[in-house]
């Protein structure tokens, strides 16, 4: 049955994931987190832990580097040898980036991540043993692994605790790798719900993710990359960031482009799905 | 007709060497030299090889078959499976590629040249053997065993020749 | 999603009486009406509890007292997220992480589950009745003026019956204690503004320059003020892209979205605000008189001298501020917490007076029209009377509820001690946290989420509010009680035949909703039973056009004396500045393990306490991060975890508040350490407010050291020259332009 | 030097070598238990890792991968030698392979086997481990064949089922002489089933052969194939100090330096164990220790080729990485790895030392721990300094855990080379009785023509 598979369809599985010829349809799911408006709260973090049951892995383990943090606000400073940070600290939230050309998918030798038809980098928590090659060969280290076996481990999910856990999303054991999904609980929802209504996914807030819904400074926008009437297409448009590409023809311009869009490690080549816009500071003062 | 078995025994390889010879070119009358002499020897001795005459290897035959097969299949195989009902996507790369088959098709190919070669051994020497009318532990010990099957009337004849060229020991048993 | 069609009122019945086990078992069903339990399976539900399918309710987040509106999602009986409600104007459907962590307020283990008595060092579970018999016979033979009681902030209903409780009692000592309230600007702002809370608004501001506010973390109404700041710093009505300046002597969040931040020495803000308003007229800026004469004195070399911010950075400060307008000075809990905090925050506010600011982005909040359920604010002098009151052994009878004075007072101040004083103290508690295990009565609450209430919010954002809280799940012990269902029990007691027709809280709310109908916007609906229902959905009573309150514009110049900058001292070198953290707050949250673990926004630390220096002090006395050091004030002494902070004023050091509890559970207790212990007391000079900055301390190392738990590697937030956060300035971007 | 006398009777080498096979001394009992003891200790932490698990190693993010990995290419490095004597040496004829081949080749299979513990203990559910094999299932999941660890299960699964094979139909003749010699018991029952009734007969020897050839001509790309494919674990990925073309021959060299070195080990303990100084000579050792020297030049090269890729090759991630690895916390490590990998051997160049048992000994321990010292610095730097500056982890070290099942897994590979030497012949009696046959001969040919040669210089001095 997989060879006639293989013969009648072989044009296609030789066909190059991502590819401008065959373009996502109907979605592709992306991001834009503009840095400006981002006050590192970390309010999108903790609305993370509680849509996607992450473990409290407490102080001890928290300090052998074993958080389950899937999103992470990361505090940078400007290292220019003044005696006071005054431009103050620069805020970046990490998450999975969703690549197009994930250098995770390929390395995995079960399969247990792979791309979606809809942009996604997904995780099978069922499939995975365990090997650790994703994250090893993830640029951004966005993946976090079950370093233990959270549900069993005292005081992460006590009884009482357990009952806020989402029903909709694993709770994952010991020995898988697991990471941001883009709240994958709440984008298959509402396909689904898009789909029994004859419609598509809208960009009015039907859809958002937690870390998106929770931003005090909505700071994160999420949506339909290929819906030319979402907010994100639209930013990413507008900042003249694309998809595909590791290097933006913006950046060519002479003198540096004027334009926000920037994508970390975009020149590694894995076309990462979350664009960022640069933070701003003000030169009167 | 009833046949007999002589198994003579020697230290001395040139004797051996000459006794072979001898064989050969006599052409004992109710001896086949080419279908009746086998010489066991403790050690690979491509010189007794060499008197014995042109006897054919055919390994190689397996080898090359095996290799190329499972080779082939391997790659069928690996392509077949990418490229199955629960097609496993990953960005950047198509769903059946080249470069990671190729290496798999590589692997097998070394297996199933070694398997079918081992399996080529086995049918060519004629092993797992039983155990032939004669034999002398001192064959894998230091001497030089020729065991020969021959007709009654000529195993005088072979004897003979045995001892002229100081057989150590020659064991005889009566075929079937 | 508000509209599913269920049957509300069965869903509120069985939640509002408190059934049993539905959520817990998910298979026993009370069946109030009949008294009676039947086994239901999930197969035959009632309609408000589709397996797999979730509903919404509407509720108001209890986490601070902001008052944003939440949405919960409900499955299968439980709630499992908090969501913003967009309706409401102050967080308009975000949320914060404190607000997020509020499930796990609900869902803590620790939770108090039944009444407990205290017979000698242990307690003893009892029943309700038990407990409130207990509370009558002590009352009994003791007079109003021996009664006390304290609680936080209070609004809505349940503020209605304290006071109606108090009055009942015939005491006046009702104190209401806030740790880290914004008491002495609220009265600085009185006196400026005429208000106590006016309505900022960041969002129409094209220049914030804020003293220590830190109003993206802990400040007021953070929500609602990290909106208006996305909004700002977009630029709205054509103008570019709003510029913050922060300045403050420990950078606070808001300091790290500065544009620019400014380390100014410790207690010095009003001397820089009116150095500011002195270098604006120098710009051309014209000044009333009575204050250019308050401000002669102040010119840039001499404030630049005090202050340690240059006079160039001031004169930039004021081209800025004279140029883009209007602008929006906020005076925060940096420039407060001082025994000048009054002078401080008067000197800020002049500033507003100067650029024209009031009126424009300082504009009056509106006003709920009910005076009766308008907040009550609470202030750290109520706990000082009360201190004085215990010490003197004035109260024999003490109810505390809604804040946690044994932890959040200094030590020195021997709270603990003098509540001792008191013969019966019953605290009313969630948790056994420090206050709690000093009673002899600890009385176990409903969680926010179970519970029925009303709240109107300090800082009203838009259209004046009230905000409803109602239970979004069953209750989850069967033991708790609501504060309102205790304080109608507690004053039934006293008052029997006045409430007697309200069986519970809940009824109480729903008669005091209907009796006021008309006025909140149900006059076109004859139903009661759909108005009612009708407002739970919404989970606000907005009152559209409600009156706003007026300002009085007075500058008050006139009193202004700021001090000199206080001279250094030899033996406590250091200023401490106790942090308040926007998810840990005062440490009535610090339970919460998502809030342990959510790292720290400035240091990443997470799950301890740390304190910070800055690495030319810390070289100086041959601190490394991780040190353990010995901090030691006048009060006391405590040892901490040191970590190497540029952003901090060299002069100071901090230590954030919240962490350090001796009790409250397994996820606070033992986790770092607690500053308000070390803290001397002193008092702003006009309002009595303890003086949380003013204490000084020395520093000394133990020669321990230890790892510092922390998200940040090694490289302590540097970029190593890789394109990881860039930066653009404004002249090159234009963000109006941006979608 | 004495090499072995071309005129030892043949016997004698049957009975030196069979003697070796009965009769375990009371010291190899103590042994045996003692790596039985050492294995019990990795297999008691695997079974707490599988209980707790793989946090009581210590790893974290980053540290993805610690002292399993590195001691998995470790031991699949060790593997290379064997085939580097049995297969290459084979090929090009040099004889003074024979009596040492066996235990390399043994050496071969057994770090093999210990390398795929490794593969297993690593995996954070061991018990799905079968997932990662191309098994036909009703739901046609297949692994990932774009995956390079699956390219290795593959290449290891190959390796290791062809030097088995090797290993065997290499044994089958000496096999068939302890069926001859042994007279009782489950030793005599197991030659002559493993023998499969070898009789040395003409036909047989002459299939031989070619199999052995054959098999030796696959063995030889296979190797080479093996340690690059583990190189494209690192190499095929884009990680900063692994991405590096040169990887795949800097791997297939270090693994034959780092087996050369294991060889040298075990040849002195066998030598001296078992008083095989007839048949292991200082002669044999000697070239070892050349080849050896050799080969640790090849691989210092390579070496350098690496650093020099990071240091011109103009990018900041590999410069900084190799940086960090000089001077940061790794320092030590990866300067005693650059110590006892590149210049220790050095001490092979001295003739006396490349006889001198017990400096080579110490310097072939040596020459290991630089090489897994090696494999830990290629493995744990890039963790540690990857990308992504904000997940920089200098802090974090390996457990007891880890250390105990990597320390096991040596009672583990000691447990089954005792059982091997004392079950199988670790001296190819047939072939050293090949050797010796074959130099007598030539040195026959030299006789005569001296004999030759001096007649005629007699004949001339007669003038």
């Amino acid at each position: 049955m997989s060879i006639t598979t293989l013969f009648e369809n072989y044009s296609e599985f030789r066909h190059r994931h991502p590819d401008g010829d065959v373009p996502h349809n109907p979605y592709k799911w992306a991001m834009a987190i503009d840095l400006d408006a981002c006050s590192g709260c970390n309010a999108c973090a903790v609305a993370c832990y509680a849509e996607n049951n992450l473990p409290v892995v407490g102080r001890e383990k928290f300090a052998n580097g074993q958080v389950m943090h899937w999103m992470r606000i990361e505090r940078y400073w400007d290292h220019d040898g003044s005696e006071f940070p005054e431009r103050g600290a620069r805020y970046l939230p990490m998450l999975c980036q969703q690549c197009e050309a994930a250098p995770c998918e390929t390395v995995c030798p079960v399969g247990a991540t792979n791309h979606t038809p809809d942009g996604l980098n997904s995780q099978i928590y069922n499939r995975c043993i365990g090997s650790r090659y994703c994250s090893s060969n993830c640029p951004y280290k966005v993946r976090y692994f079950n370093w233990w076996d959270y549900p069993s481990t005292d005081n992460v999910w006590p009884a009482e605790m357990n009952m806020q856990l989402n029903p909709d999303v694993t709770v994952r054991g010991k020995g898988v790798m697991e990471k941001c999904t883009f709240c994958i609980q709440r984008i298959r929802g509402a396909e689904s719900d898009a789909k029994t209504q004859g419609r598509l996914v809208r960009d009015d807030g039907e859809l958002q993710t937690a870390c998106q819904q929770a931003c005090p400074t909505s700071a994160i926008s999420f949506g339909n990359l290929v819906d030319p009437e979402s907010r994100v297409h639209k930013q990413w448009m507008a900042q003249q960031v694309e998809l595909n590409k590791h290097e933006q023809a913006k950046d060519e311009e002479p003198g540096g482009s004027d334009l926000r869009g920037y994508r970390v490690y975009e020149w590694l080549a894995p076309y990462p799905s979350i664009m960022y816009l640069e933070r701003v500071r003000e030169t009167e003062i | 007709m009833s046949k007999r078995h002589l198994l003579a025994l020697f230290t001395n390889f040139d004797e051996a060497e000459k006794v072979v010879t001898e064989l050969r070119n006599l052409g004992i009358n109710g001896f086949n030299a080419e279908k009746d002499m086998i010489v066991k020897s403790p050690i690979e001795h491509p010189e007794v090889e060499e008197f014995l005459g042109n006897r054919p290897v055919r390994v190689q035959w397996f080898t090359l078959f095996g290799a190329v097969v499972m080779g082939f299949l391997m790659f069928w195989l690996t392509s077949a499976a990418q490229g199955n009902f629960f097609a496993q996507m990953k960005g950047g790369k198509p769903i059946v590629p080249f470069p990671p088959n190729f290496v798999l098709t590589y692997e097998l190919f070394i297996l199933g040249g070694v398997y079918i070669t081992v399996l080529g051994f086995l049918i060519c020497a004629g092993l797992p053997a039983r155990r032939s009318p004669l034999y002398s532990a001192k064959v894998s010990e230091d001497q030089i065993g020729i065991l020969v099957q021959s007709e009654e009337s000529a195993s005088v004849t072979l004897k003979s020749i045995f001892t002229r060229h100081q057989a150590l020991e020659i064991q005889e048993e009566a075929g079937k | 999603m508000m509209n599913s069609e269920f049957d509300r009122r069965d869903f509120l019945k069985v939640l509002g009486w408190g059934g049993t086990a539905v959520a817990l078992t998910g298979c026993g069903n009370g069946m109030v009406e009949s008294g009676k339990e039947t086994v239901v399976s999930y197969v035959e539900t009632k309609d408000y509890m589709i397996p797999s399918v979730s509903v919404y309710f509407n509720s108001t987040c209890a986490q601070c007292d902001a008052g944003c509106s939440i949405t919960g999602r409900i499955r299968e009986g439980r709630v499992l997220k908090l969501e913003g409600n967009p309706e409401s104007a102050i967080n308009r459907g975000k949320t914060c992480g404190l607000g997020q962590a509020g499930v796990q307020n609900h869902y803590n283990p620790d939770r108090v589950r039944a009444p407990l008595l205290r017979t000698g060092n242990t307690g003893e579970a009892i029943t309700w009745e038990k407990a409130y018999a207990l509370i009558d016979e002590k009352l009994k033979g003791v007079s109003g003026n021996e009664v006390a009681f304290l609680t936080g902030g209070m609004s809505g209903h349940t503020k209605v019956l304290m006071g109606n409780y108090m009055d009942s009692l015939g005491s006046k000592n009702h104190f209401v204690y806030e740790a880290i309230g914004p008491a002495v600007v609220r009265a600085a702002n009185k006196k400026s503004y005429g208000v106590e809370m006016p309505r900022f608004n960041i969002g129409k501001a094209r220049v914030v320059l804020s003293f220590g506010a830190d109003f993206l973390g802990a400040w007021v109404s953070p929500v609602n003020f990290s909106q208006q700041y996305a909004q700002f710093r977009k630029g709205s009505g054509g103008h570019q892209r709003g510029v913050l300046i922060q300045v403050e002597s420990k950078m606070t969040i808001t300091g790290a979205n500065a544009d620019r931040w400014l380390a100014v020495r410790p207690g010095t803000e009003g001397i820089l605000a009116l150095g500011i308003i002195n270098a604006l007229g120098a710009h051309g800026v014209s000044i009333p008189g009575d204050i250019a004469a308050a401000v002669k004195t102040y010119d840039k070399d001499r404030v630049s001298n005090d202050t340690g911010v240059s006079a160039e950075q001031i004169d930039k400060i004021a081209a800025i501020l004279k140029e883009r307008t209007p602008s929006l000075v906020l005076a925060g809990s940096a420039a407060e917490g001082y025994a000048h905090g009054s002078q401080n925050a008067a000197a800020i506010n002049l500033l507003n007076h100067v650029l024209g600011n009031v009126g424009k982005t300082i504009e009056a909040a509106a006003i709920v029209p009910f005076p009766q359920m308008a907040p009550l604010t609470g202030n750290t002098a109520a706990l000082k009377a009360l201190n004085d009151g215990l010490a003197a052994g004035k109260y024999k009878v003490l109810f505390s509820y809604g804040s946690n004075p044994v932890f959040t007072s200094p030590a020195a101040m021997k709270y603990k001690d003098n509540m001792a004083k008191a013969d019966f103290k019953v605290v009313f508690a969630q948790y056994l946290d420090e206050t709690a295990l000093q009673a002899d009565l600890v009385l176990p609450l409903d969680s926010a989420l179970e519970d029925w209430g009303t709240q109107v919010p300090e800082y009203m954002a838009g259209n004046a509010q009230i905000n409803i809280r109602q239970p979004l799940m069953e209750k989850l012990h069967a033991d708790t009680r609501g504060m309102g269902d205790i304080l109608l029990t507690l004053i039934k007691q006293r008052r029997a035949a006045e409430y007697k027709p309200f069986d519970d809280y809940y009824g109480y709310l729903r008669a005091a909703v209907l009796q006021n109908k008309a006025a909140l916007g149900g006059a076109n609906q004859p139903d009661n039973d759909i108005f009612w229902n009708e407002t739970l959905s919404k989970g606000i009573i907005k009152f559209e056009g409600a009156k706003h309150a007026s300002l009085s514009v007075k500058s008050g110049a006139a009193g202004l004396t700021l001090p000199a900058p206080s001279a250094a001292d030899a033996e406590y070198p250091l200023q401490l500045i106790p942090h308040v953290n926007a998810n840990l707050r005062d440490g009535r949250n610090t339970n919460q393990p998502w809030l342990q673990e959510s790292p720290d926004p400035l240091t990443t630390i997470v799950w301890d306490s740390w304190i910070e220096i800055h690495p030319k002090k810390a070289a100086e006395l041959g601190i490394v991060e991780g040190d353990i050091v010995e901090v030691t004030s006048k009060s006391g002494s405590l040892k901490v975890q040191a970590y190497i902070f540029p952003g901090i004023h060299p002069d100071a050091v901090s230590i954030p508040l919240g962490r350090g509890h001796e009790a409250m559970g397994r996820y606070a207790k033992g986790y770092g350490v607690n500053p308000f212990q070390i803290l001397d007391m002193i008092y702003d000079k006009e309002t009595g407010e303890l003086a949380l900055h003013e204490t000084r301390v020395k520093i000394s190392r133990t020669g321990n050291r230890v790892i510092v738990v922390k998200d940040e590697g090694p490289v302590g937030g540097n970029q190593e020259g890789q394109k990881i956060v860039p930066e653009m300035l404004t002249n090159k971007v234009n963000l109006s332009k941006e979608i | 030097m004495k090499d072995i006398r071309e005129d030892i009777a043949w016997a004698k080498i049957n009975t030196d070598v069979l003697k070796s096979l009965e009769n375990p001394r009371k010291l190899y009992w103590v042994i045996l238990f003692i790596a039985v003891a050492v294995f019990g200790v990795g297999v008691g932490c695997e079974v707490y890792q599988y209980n707790m698990g793989l946090g009581v190693g210590n790893f974290d993010n980053p540290h993805m991968w610690g002292l399993y990995i590195a001691t998995f290419i470790f031991w699949i490095g060790m593997s290379h030698s064997g085939t580097l004597l049995s297969a290459i040496l084979h090929i090009m004829h040099a004889d003074w392979r024979k009596p040492i081949y066996r235990f390399a080749e043994a050496m071969t299979t057994f770090s093999l086997m210990t390398a795929g513990l490794f593969v297993a203990v690593h995996l954070g559910r061991i018990w799905q481990i079968y997932f990662a094999l191309p098994y036909p299932n009703m739901r046609q999941v297949w692994p990932n064949f774009q995956s390079p660890l699956l390219w290795d299960a593959m290449a290891i699964f190959t390796y290791l089922s062809s030097s088995i094979l090797f290993l065997y139909v290499g044994m089958i003749p000496d096999l068939a002489i302890c069926r001859d010699n042994m007279h009782s018991g489950w030793r005599k029952k197991l030659y002559a089933v493993l023998s499969l009734g070898w009789e040395g007969t003409d036909r047989q020897w002459r299939n031989f052969r070619m199999t052995y050839l054959t098999i030796a001509c696959f063995l030889i790309p296979l190797a080479v194939s093996v340690h690059s494919i583990v190189s494209t674990d690192f190499a095929a990925s884009q990680q900063p100090g692994w991405h590096i073309t040169s990887f795949p021959p800097y791997f297939v060299a270090g693994a034959l330096y780092s087996g050369c070195a294991a060889i040298i080990t075990l040849f002195i303990i066998l030598r001296y164990v078992f008083k095989f100084e007839e048949y292991m000579t200082k002669s044999i050792l000697k070239k070892v220790a050349r080849l050896t020297f050799a080969i640790a030049m090849v691989w210092t090269y390579l070496k350098w080729v690496e650093f020099a890729q990071a240091w011109f090759g103009h990018n900041a991630h590999d410069q900084h990485l190799l940086i960090e690895k000089a001077t940061g916390t790794y320092a030590p490590f990866w300067w005693m790895m650059n110590f006892c990998a590149s210049v220790v051997p050095f001490m092979l160049v001295f003739k006396r030392f490349q006889t001198n048992i017990p400096v080579l000994f110490a310097v072939s321990l040596l020459l290991n721990l630089g090489m897994w010292l090696e494999r830990f610095m290629i493995v744990a730097p890039t963790f540690a300094d990857g990308f992504y500056p904000w997940t920089w982890d200098h802090n974090q070290w390996p457990s007891l855990v880890q250390w105990g099942i990597v320390f096991g897994s040596f009672g583990w590979f000691a447990i089954l080379f005792m059982l091997f030497c004392k079950i199988f012949p670790s001296v190819s009696m047939y072939e050293v009785k090949e050797m010796v046959y074959h130099r007598s001969l030539e040195t026959k040919k030299l006789q005569a023509l001296q004999a030759a040669g001096e007649l005629a210089a007699a004949g001339k001095g007669a003038h």
